[in-house]
């Protein structure tokens, strides 16, 4: 067993497990603050779930090349992680993790594959307020996903193309699965596949903008999950934001992150530091296999 | 099985079988006056809606998707026959829901004997007590018709002190699981004090008592977990599964509304007297505060949370409301405002008693839990 | 001979009936719904009448020649239809690679173009040598897809995106151009296809030549509204499915129509007139589009999907309303190693308990229970409706069709009859 | 001939809500007090009776709606904390309280001296008064009204409302207008009342005309306005129903149906009966939705809610306490669900009605939560179908025209193709 020296960094990894995939990240945090080692994504398919939760985990401790760790924070589902030394719940570390990445951020727009969620937080990351979407997947991730398969596009490409578009073209049906319906019908009227990319990033985006009004939110809003690196999602949002509400409300700017998909993981790997020298743990709670 | 699972109320229909030539009252939540039932001859019990566990076919026929979801269970629960051994319902004026739902009972149960019960909302001695009493008597009156032994003095005296008791156990329950939660987790007490709503309240002391003593020899170990109040489930019950899910999510709920009518007055009621009037006496000045009941005093919604934080030691509180129910989400905002002006750290979501799915509520009971574990003691 | 029709302008599928004098159906034709209704109707009732001409074929030389002679008569013209669409398809593709394919990459993609369409019309030829005719979908789009992706899986590797890319634009262009595939389009051919038998050959000249004047048509359905019909031909669909229902089953009081975008449950009386009604929509849980999106989730076929499901001896409780949702439940639960069958049964039986609120809020099932549209081509979904009636409302005379998918277009069919006799 | 008299009752109506909402906006500075309570077992001859001004929230709420203000109002609650569950009147008017509390025609809203809580058939009012006094913090009287439920005010409920009336909330008029109780002028303005609940009856009832002069419905929730809030009882209101009766009989006398935004509607198709209040956000075009198929609503419960009066009940000047606790516990809103089924079926049969149609609206379960057992005992009492449709109040968000659209149509389909039946 072996315990840190004074003043050695504190190695921490966080788990995010989502309902499409599963985000890890390893942090060092010492003296100068804290530095990413390692992140890694495995999407779960439909493979068993705790497969998936190793491989991501063992791949960002290899990538770090951490033989051992003080504390791992799962969050999301990963509630029975056998290894992790503490659980922290999605909102508390999407918080964290967004502020860590985004120090002016006072809120998140988390969006991942079946969910979405506004978090008003203060600026030590404490939750203060939130909004999630109720049981019903329209303008979800997993709808998103939907109609670029159909549409056959792959999903980086889903920003980039919704970015050209120049006649946005509304859908019409509330429903994530009957709109593949009105999507049919577009593509079938010749309507280009960006300008219908783009009307279902300003359908979600309308409810995603709602859902931060809701919270009467201002400054900067964090985009987080991962539908936070696309950049047509992110353009929808960003207009829908300055125009609907113009003039009835505070402004508010969205910022996304290249890591903002592993806000989560993050905020679980800094929480997990920060609990290992709140309550003076000691010890590695996890050690690799080649080191035991 | 559960009790509280038995969807057939298995032990109300044994009891019958047992005593023949007695018959069974039942209630809809919050409150009515089980003395008065008591002392009539009748067996009360208690209809809380379905749970979870009852597939909605007919039930739904009676009510559009924006009502909740307790009196489409309960339709169910009648229409397949389940409910066919009660000879009275009553129907307190918990709601317009319920209220309604009494006029469609005479419509659909021609042969029930069904009584919409107004609650106490003037507290003026005179005027609402004299109405009261004129409710009360003509509710013993209409029960005794039902089972042949109209209550003299005597039955309603003996009634009130087996109620007295009933109230006094669960106050006790509640005092225990304040102190040690761990012991007393609220999912055991609850399904104990579901079972009370449909057995015997002898049966039920027997229980509670033996429960009591368990939880003494195996006092389990204190977690690191917040101490929640859940408010606002008085009506429709929250499926076992969302309660579990708030413990399991790092809270250990130290108050709450549950099945608020067994603890709706406040203290024992004297026998001394006349009884009627002492119960009419409690009704009007010894009943707990609830959405239900007109709040007379100008800023009592504003205390009521900070009241009851201090009285069960809580960190914060979880407002739980049954989607669509009027009472509870209308006060809600009264009730957090008032929380929030006194720095208690409130959420609230809404289920409803079959919801299935507790993902959404887990994340947001153990956010809570989290931020109050994170930052309790440093701002 | 003067017949009238009926047209169902569905969300997911348009059909048409054809009723003779008599009132008795003389054709049917579907098609999958696209955004150019008047094409899909168009289409419908081609199909519609190609239908009829065959039945009145049938009805003239059946009796000397046989069926079977118009049996292989009618594949030959299916063949020679979908090879026709099949040709048309392979040009609109070839000239799509000439815009959007790179220069290095055209050619190969081109030759892989050729061969797999020399594919499909050699497998094609040769399954129309076998006795039995294959089973498969309705919809050119759907089977002219898997034919393709199939043998561009064989042979592409790496290429395959591209072609499966290209295959996806052009299927919308063919649905959406207006092809000749008519009864005297492609009866000739057919009628050489299978060696101009005498006992036939001059019936079918003298089908090709007969009159079918179409005295009135009524339009219904989920488009109905965008029909280019006068009012008094539009009739509402909840009338023409309770028609329609008792026209198949004179003694039906009680009628389930599950489509792909909406439920409904209707009451009739001894005439076939509506007397409630309950509709759901605007959400998929509970349509046929639910029971769709699980079979993309688990990539079946439809068709495939009820009779996997119908195996599961204990079905589970999903707990998900929303479509999108019950997806993912089922992948949980399938990673938890729960029974694929019974997970699926539970899904069919999901979908079941909705209608069956639905049937209780229009009044309850009555005999006799008829079950339409699409759905009620699902086995299991048939099986789950049949026990969860008989536990509520006892034993019921459930009646189902395999025409049932036309019900509303027979319904509008027969309103098309009372407009004609005015 | 008769538009110049339609266009009194019309005209005389517009200027007395306006002048009555200018009243109020005066009123902190004339110093007359205001009492806020509500349609449903309204006294607004008592109140009047101490010089106060009734305001009725219901009344700006539906306005609000009418005027397409509802929707932001709602959403300003939503945001306060108000859930998306509950009843959209409360959360339109306390959005509309938060934004600046302008009526719906653009005056000042006072602040309440008193509100005066007659708790009639609806359970949400108490929460909504509640609400009220948070941000008021003025006195509050709760008039408890028992509710019909055994189908008839028990005479000791009677006695229990008029104690309440005598001792709780007269003292308490009393103590904030600074003025007496005055019986003999309550019984002046009890006189007028019964005299505008005669004219109003005379007016409804024409509806049993071929064709009907009036809708009961789209029409008729003008026709009642002004005695469902501020109006009975005053001269003003006694005016406005001499004049509108006197249209209306003019056109009986000619056979003309009513005058519809849509132009007037003589020929007659279909004769309708509608349970529940009608939505107020596309109230225009959810007529129209009746209209174009040619369909005349000749009853409604909907005009019941502030008093049914064609049972024959009417203010009776000689017990004024007595009357007002009978008018109190007999509105629609409070009878029993069997007693409403009564009122539909003896409605569908009074006035030769061809079908029904039953509004639900998500807003309110006083009306909504038990509709469709209502629909089904209608259906079998009646031999007739029923058609139900389902709306709000005042949220924009919960009309989807192409549905009820769909629903009507199919609905009034069917009827047409029984008649065609019953005819061959
Ligand atoms: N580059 C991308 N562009 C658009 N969507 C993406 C991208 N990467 C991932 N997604 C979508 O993000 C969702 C997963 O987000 P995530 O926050 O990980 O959700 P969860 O935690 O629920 O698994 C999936 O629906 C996936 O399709
Ligand atoms: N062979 C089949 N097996 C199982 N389900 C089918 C089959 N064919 C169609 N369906 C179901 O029927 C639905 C379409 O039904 P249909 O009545 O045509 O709808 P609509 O009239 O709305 O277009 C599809 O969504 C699908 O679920
Ligand atoms: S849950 Fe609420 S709305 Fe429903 S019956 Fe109970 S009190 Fe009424
Ligand atoms: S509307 Fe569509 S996305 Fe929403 S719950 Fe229904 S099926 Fe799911
Ligand atoms: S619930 Fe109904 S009666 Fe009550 S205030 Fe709302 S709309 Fe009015």
């Amino acid at each position: 067993m072996s315990t840190t020296k004074a003043g050695a960094p504190v190695l921490t990894a966080g788990i995010d497990v989502g309902s499409s995939a599963v985000k890890a990240v390893v942090l060092a945090s010492g003296e100068g603050g804290e530095k990413i080692l390692s992140h890694a994504a495995v999407r779960i398919r439909k493979r068993e779930i705790s497969v998936v939760i190793d491989q991501a985990f063992e791949t960002a401790v290899e990538m770090a090349g951490a033989n051992e760790l003080h504390y791992v924070a799962s969050t999301g589902e990963g509630e029975d992680i056998p290894y992790a030394t503490g659980h922290f719940y999605g909102m508390t570390t999407h918080a964290r993790g967004a502020l860590f990445l985004e120090p002016r951020a006072r809120s998140v727009l988390d969006v991942g594959a079946l969910h979405a969620r506004a978090v008003a937080m203060n600026g030590r990351g404490r939750v203060l307020n939130y909004k999630m979407t109720s049981q019903c997947a329209s303008g979800s991730g997993q709808f998103l996903a939907n109609i670029a398969r159909y549409l056959g596009v792959s999903q980086e490409d889903i920003g980039p193309l919704s970015a050209q578009s120049a006649a946005p073209e509304m859908v019409s049906s509330v429903c994530a699965v009957l709109a593949e319906t009105d999507v049919i019908n577009m593509v079938s009227r010749g309507i280009s596949t960006p300008d219908i990319l783009r009307g279902i990033h300003d359908s979600m985006a309308g409810r995603f903008v709602r859902l931060l009004r809701s919270l009467d939110v201002e400054g900067v809003a964090f985009f987080s999950g991962g539908l936070a690196g696309d950049v047509g999602l992110q353009a929808a949002i960003r207009d829908a934001l300055s125009s609907e509400f113009l003039g009835k409300t505070a402004p508010v700017e969205l910022v996304s992150h290249p890591l903002s998909v592993f806000a989560g993981a993050l905020g679980a790997a800094l929480w997990g530091a920060f609990r290992y020298r709140k309550l003076d743990l000691g010890g590695a709670a996890w050690t690799s296999k080649a080191t035991a | 099985m559960r009790v509280c699972d038995d969807l057939d109320f298995g032990i109300a229909r044994e009891w019958l079988a047992e005593n023949p030539g007695r018959k069974a009252c039942g209630y809809l939540p919050v409150y009515a006056p089980k003395e008065v039932i008591l002392a009539s001859g009748l067996l009360p019990v208690g209809i809380h809606g379905g749970g979870d566990r009852l597939e909605i076919i007919r039930g739904d026929a009676f009510y559009q998707s924006y009502i909740c979801h307790l009196p489409r269970s309960v339709i169910e629960l009648a229409q397949t026959g389940r409910l066919d051994f009660l000879s009275a319902l009553l129907f307190p004026s918990t709601c317009d829901v319920i209220r309604n739902l009494s006029g469609m009972w005479k419509v659909m149960y021609p042969d029930v004997v069904v009584r919409y019960l107004d609650l106490p909302q003037v507290t003026g001695t005179e005027t609402g007590g004299l109405f009261w009493e004129g409710e009360m008597r003509g509710l013993l009156r209409d029960l005794g018709a039902v089972s042949g032994r109209p209550a003299g003095e005597d039955d309603i005296r003996q009634a009130i002190r087996l109620c007295n008791s009933l109230r006094s156990m669960v106050r006790e329950l509640y005092r225990v699981r304040r102190e040690r939660p761990w012991a007393v987790p609220t999912e055991e007490l609850y399904s104990l004090l579901r079972a009370a709503e449909v057995v015997p309240v002898e049966t039920f002391l027997d229980k509670a008592r033996a429960y009591l003593a368990a939880a003494e020899e195996q006092p389990g170990a204190r977690k690191d977990k917040s101490r929640v109040i859940v408010a606002g489930a008085f009506c429709e019950q929250p499926p076992l599964g969302l309660i579990k899910t708030i413990e399991r999510a790092g809270c250990y709920i130290v108050d709450d509304d549950f099945l608020l009518g067994n603890r709706f007055l406040m203290s024992d009621v004297p026998t001394d007297g006349d009884p009627v009037r002492q119960l009419t006496n409690a009704l009007l000045h010894d009943t707990v505060r609830s959405p239900v009941l007109f709040e007379a005093s100008q800023d009592g919604k504003r205390r009521l949370m900070k009241e009851r934080v201090e009285a069960a030691r809580a960190d914060g509180i979880i407002f739980a409301a049954a989607s669509f129910c009027d009472p509870a989400l209308l006060d809600r905002p009264m009730l957090r405002a008032g929380a929030e002006a006194d720095a208690i750290p409130c959420i609230a979501f809404q289920f409803s008693e079959n919801t299935g799915q507790f993902q959404q509520f887990r994340e947001q009971a153990g956010t809570f839990a989290d931020s109050i574990k994170l930052w309790g003691d440093n701002e | 001979m003067r017949c009238v029709v009926g047209v169902d302008l569905g969300s997911t599928t348009t059909k048409a009936v054809i009723l003779d004098e008599q009132r008795n159906v003389l054709g049917r034709g579907i098609t999958n719904s696209r955004s150019n209704y008047d094409l899909a109707v168009d289409v419908a009732r081609t199909e519609a009448f190609v239908a009829a001409r065959f039945e009145l074929l049938r009805r003239r030389v059946a009796g000397v020649a046989g069926v079977a002679v118009l049996e292989r008569l009618f594949r030959a013209f299916r063949l020679e239809q979908m090879l026709y669409e099949f040709k048309r398809l392979h040009a609109l593709m070839e000239e799509e690679c000439g815009r959007s394919v790179p220069p290095e990459r055209r050619r190969e993609t081109i030759e892989a173009v050729t061969e797999i369409f020399r594919r499909i019309e050699a497998e094609e030829s040769a399954a129309f040598a076998q006795p039995e005719a294959p089973r498969r979908s309705d919809f050119f789009r759907d089977f002219a897809g898997s034919s393709f992706t199939r043998i561009a899986e064989e042979i592409a590797g790496p290429g395959f995106d591209r072609l499966q890319g290209l295959f996806d634009k052009c299927i919308i262009l063919v649905e959406n151009e207006p092809l000749a595939l008519g009864f005297r389009d492609h009866i000739g051919a057919a009628l050489a296809r299978i060696g101009r038998p005498p006992e036939v050959a001059s019936a079918v000249n003298e089908a090709v030549n007969e009159e079918i004047p179409e005295i009135a048509t009524v339009g219904t359905g989920y488009g109905r509204a965008r029909l280019p019909f006068p009012k008094e031909q539009i009739r509402s669909e909840i009338l023409c499915h309770g028609l329609g229902a008792h026209a198949m089953f004179p003694d039906t009081r009680t009628v389930l129509d599950i489509g792909g975008q909406d439920t409904k449950a209707i009451q009739v009386d001894a005439g076939g007139i509506v007397t409630s009604f309950q509709m759901n929509d605007r959400c998929a849980a509970g349509c046929g589009r639910y029971l769709g999106y699980i079979a993309d989730e688990m990539n079946l076929g439809l068709h495939e999907l009820g009779p996997l499901a119908e195996r599961g001896t204990r079905p589970t409780r999903i707990n998900s309303t929303c479509t999108v949702f019950a997806g993912a439940e089922l992948r949980d639960r399938l990673s938890l190693g729960e029974k694929r069958e019974d997970i699926l049964a539970g899904l069919h039986r999901a979908i079941m308990l909705r209608a069956m609120s639905l049937l209780a809020r229009s009044g309850g099932v009555f005999d006799e229970f008829t079950f339409t549209g699409g759905v009620a081509r699902n086995p299991a979904a048939v099986r789950a409706l049949r026990a969860l009636v008989s536990d509520s409302y006892g034993e019921r005379v459930l009646n189902i069709s395999p025409d049932s998918i036309y019900t509303g277009a027979l319904g509008a069919a027969l309103f098309a009859g009372k407009v004609a006799e005015r | 001939m008769t538009a110049p008299l339609k266009d009194r009752s019309m005209e005389l109506q517009k200027q007395m809500i306006a002048a009555h909402y200018k009243r109020l906006e005066e009123a902190p500075n004339t110093g007359e007090p205001v009492v806020y309570t509500f349609v449903p077992g309204n006294l607004t001859e008592l109140i009047r009776s101490f010089d106060a001004l009734p305001l009725l929230p219901e009344i700006n709420a539906l306005q609000s709606g009418m005027r397409g203000k509802s929707g932001d109002y709602i959403s300003v609650a939503e945001k306060a904390g108000h859930s998306e569950d509950v009843c959209t009147y409360v959360k339109c008017d306390i959005g509309m309280l938060k934004s600046g509390n302008i009526s719906p025609i653009g005056t000042r809203l006072p602040k309440p001296d008193l509100l005066l809580l007659s708790y009639t058939g609806c359970y949400t009012f108490m929460k909504w008064f509640e609400l009220l006094r948070e941000e008021y913090h003025c006195p509050t009287v709760f008039l408890h009204i028992p509710y019909q439920g055994e189908g008839r005010i028990a005479p000791e409920h009677r006695e229990y409302v008029v104690r309440q009336i005598r001792d709780d909330l007269i003292p308490a008029l009393e103590r904030i207008t600074g003025r007496r109780y005055d019986e003999d002028r309550l019984k002046e303005s009890l006189k007028l009342s019964a005299s505008s609940e005669d004219d109003l009856v005379a007016v409804l009832e024409s509806a049993k005309h071929r064709p009907s002069p009036i809708d009961a419905y789209f029409g008729a929730v003008y026709y009642v306005g002004p005695i469902f809030s501020a109006f009975r009882g005053t001269p003003e209101g006694s005016e406005y129903y001499g004049s509108l009766r006197e249209e209306v009989e003019q056109r009986v006398a000619l056979k003309l149906g009513p005058v519809t935004p849509e132009g007037p509607l003589d020929d007659q198709r279909y004769r309708l009966v509608v349970e529940g209040p009608p939505n107020w956000t596309s109230f225009r075009q959810f007529w129209k939705m009746f209209t174009d198929e040619q369909a005349v609503v000749v009853a409604s419960t909907y005009t019941k809610v502030g008093g049914v009066y064609d049972d024959g009940f009417r203010h009776d000047a000689a017990d004024p306490l007595g009357t007002m606790a009978d008018y109190c516990g007999g509105c629609y809103t409070n009878l029993n669900l069997p007693g409403r089924i009564d009122m539909l079926v003896n409605y569908i049969r009074d006035y030769e009605a061809d079908g029904f149609v039953i509004n639900s609206v998500k807003s309110c379960n006083s009306f909504s939560a038990g509709q469709l057992l209502m629909l089904r005992e209608v259906e079998k009492r009646t031999g007739l179908p029923g058609a139900f449709i389902e709306s709000d109040l005042v949220d924009p968000r919960y009309f989807s025209a192409a549905n009820i659209k769909n629903r009507l149509e199919s609905y009034l389909q069917m009827l047409e193709s029984r008649r065609s039946r019953a005819r061959s």
